[in-house]
Parts: C-alpha cells; structure tokens; sequence
C-alpha cells in the first residue's frame, strides 16, 4: 500500500510517501495510525494525537473506523487550511 | 439540470475579469455573478509570504465535489472555483469563486458555501514564512469546523 | 476607523476588474474582496430592455447612506457601490458592489446586506421593454422587503 | 414647496415636477397625499391607494405621519426596484 503525508506529517515523519505492507492485524484507518506511530523516532512524533489527523483514502476523506482498501493510496496530513 | 462547474488547482495567478466573463459573456440570463477573492495578507507587516502545501489528485477532486454538491443545491448558471499553491506573496491571490445564478440569493449563497467548505475540506496547507524565521504552519480553527456547520440540513 | 465608501451612479458601464484593482492595488492588509454584480436579464427572451429611472441626488445620497451603515458595522478595507441608469439591454451590468476586508465574512456579509437594502430602500424605478408593447413598471415583491428583515438586530 | 414624481407616479399625474402653495391644514405627508387626490384626474388615479405610495423629503425617505417641512423638495414615488 503506498502511503502519502502533507504538511507537518510530511515533515515529521521525514517523508513524503513510501510503499509498506500491512501486517495482518491492520485493518481500519486507527489501526494503520497506531502501528505507523509504533515505528517510533518521527512516526511518534507525528502521530502523537492520532485523533487530530485526517485521512483520505484514494483521494476521499475518510474517518478513523473506516476499513482500508486492499489496494491503493492512504494519505495523511493535519487539518486543512486552504481557501 | 445543475451546471458543470469549473475547477482549476494551478501555480499561476488567476484573472477574476476573465473569469466572470467565462460566465457571463454572449448570454441573457444570467442575472446576478458573486466572486470571492481570497489574497494573501501580511498579518500587519509580520509575514514576507505564505506557502501553500496540496494534495495534488485529491484538491481537484475535492474541490469539484464541494462545487458539485453547490451546484445541486443552487440554479447556478454557472461555478468556477480556482485554488493557488506554491509561495504567494502579500496582495496575491489565492483562492477565487465565481458564482452566476439568475437571482442574487442563489450566487451568494453558493459562493459562501464554497468558501467554508475549502477551508477545511480541500487538502491544502498554510505555511506562514516571516523574515530571519523558520517557517509555521497554520493551525485550522474550531471556527472554520463551525463555519461548515452553517450548512447543514 | 470606518472605510470611506466610494459610490457611483452613472449612465455608463463599470469595469469589475477596475474596481476591485482600486480596493486591493498595493495594499498588503486585505485578505477577502466579496464583488455582486446585478445584470439584466432577458426573461427567457421576452425582454428587449430594462429602463430604469432614478431620482438624482437621492439615489447617491441613499446608497451612501446604506454604504455608510454597511461600513458602520462590518470591519471593512474598503467599499464601492455602482448603480448605473437609463436604458440596459439584456446581458448589460446594473449595479456592483465591492466589498473588500481583511476577513471572508465581513466582505460577504457587507454585500449582500449592500444588495438587500438597495432593493428596496434606493431609489430606482425598473421598467420592462418587451418587442411591441407598452413598457411595464417592476413591482417591488414582499420577498424584498423580506429581504431586508434579515439584517434587523 | 416643489415636488417630484418618478416612475408611474410621474406617469399617470402626467408631470415630472411642480410648485405648490399648500393649504394651511395640510401638514403631514398623509394630508399632502389626501390633498393631492383631491385634485382628481391623473391625482386621483396615481394617488389611489395611498398606502403604496413612498415619500421622500429632501432626499430623505419619510413615513406618512411625518410633518412637512417649512420648505424644500416632497418626492412621491412607488416602491423602489433598484438593485
């Protein structure tokens, strides 16, 4: 699965994407952020409040409950502040 | 029928005469055309420029559902929504709605909406660059969260 | 301190770009510039023109007026008010506002309370020229004077 | 005192402006009106239905019960349909 990260995400994590695969206990969104956080070093740092990060899947918001795709692009980036 | 709104994610500036005339141009029944233009401030002389982070796929995508779920919602005649990125300086442009409807009620409102939901739908981010500082990011407010609120029903 | 709204009732056509150039050109502080533009329509072909007559003296002092409470109230940078007059073929301008300020919802709000209250409370009278008839006076509707409640407080 | 008459106002009294001498027990724009009517012909047809008919005194929108003034400009007009 490719991971994509913006913003401060990116830049904790030191990152802008990379291709991991999932262990198998990983099936929502809250469970893709905990293992990420897990790493440790930037990933902890980033997903330090895993609640205030958002979450698109394939170019969709989607919330934390939500199943992962079984293929595809998770994106994850801090509230938006377009417009 | 609902319009096929107009969206455009771009690095250049836009032009809001060009725009509007896009939408109004050779036709008769368009009665009313409200623009929103957002500009980069320098927060009282503080900042040298903002950076605009997106998502690139994902802002044109969600750009043109927010647009299309206004143009369900309103009789537009016609929506056209531009979002910047890159380094904007204070007096640039960076965000612009163009709302054309028969009556007025319809193109205010559409543009509104527009503007609450890219504040905290369409992935873009804010960096604020300040001279001799390392750049900060924009914290979104629980205002632009309220803002969206205004809207549902 | 207030903004000094610019307000302009005139014969001739206005130029959008020209008037939100005057309001944010060289300026640093605005961060939202909201435009109405009011343009005639031709009724689903039916109209061949709208005539509107004013009440000159009246018709600047009024909107002034309306533009003077508009700025009154809403933190704004800047505001101008166009209204022209005389004969307006369909697809033609009618009327613009500007509203520019360093936030989004003090420029929308201000035109679109700009808008409410000229309907009703400026004086201009709009008549109706369709092909081969008498011109019919435009009757002011409840819905405009409903308009206007919105902003009570 | 002058007064103005725009739109259809203007049209069925048939003139755009005119001088008046009032009597002395006209003094409120609702007794200005009743006067006015009173004249019959293209008056009485414009002036029917009072309650629609605006007024404005030197350039300043007045309602019914206001007294006029000693001197100046009185403009009835219908409901505007500006904007």
């Amino acid at each position: 699965m490719k991971l994509v990260y913006f913003a401060w995400v990116r830049e904790r994590i030191g990152r802008a994407e990379e291709e991991v695969a999932l262990p198998s206990g990983v099936r929502t969104v809250a469970d893709l952020l905990g293992w990420l956080a897990g790493r440790g070093g930037g990933y902890a740092i980033a997903l330090e409040h895993a609640e205030a990060i958002r979450v698109a899947v394939n170019h969709e918001h989607v919330d934390h409950a939500a199943l992962l795709p079984g293929d595809g692009e998770v994106a994850l980036f801090p509230p938006m502040t377009g417009g | 029928m609902a319009c096929v709104p107009l969206v455009h994610v771009q690095a250049g500036d836009f032009s809001l005469a060009e725009e509007v005339r896009r939408l109004t141009g050779g036709r008769r029944d368009v009665g009313a055309v409200v623009t929103f233009t957002g500009l980069c401030r320098d927060e009282g002389g503080r900042l040298d420029a903002l950076e605009l982070e997106h998502y690139p796929g994902m802002a044109e995508a969600e750009i043109g559902r927010i647009a299309a779920e206004a143009a369900g919602r309103w009789p537009l005649t016609g929506l056209t929504v531009i979002h910047r990125f890159g380094r904007i300086a204070p007096g640039e442009n960076i965000v612009l709605v163009v709302a054309a409807a028969s009556h007025r009620r319809a193109a205010f409102e559409a543009a509104d909406f527009l503007m609450d939901f890219l504040k905290s739908r369409a992935p873009f981010w804010k960096k604020e660059h300040a001279a001799g500082e390392a750049g900060v990011w924009v914290e979104a407010t629980e205002k632009d969260r309220d803002d969206m609120k205004r809207w549902q029903r």
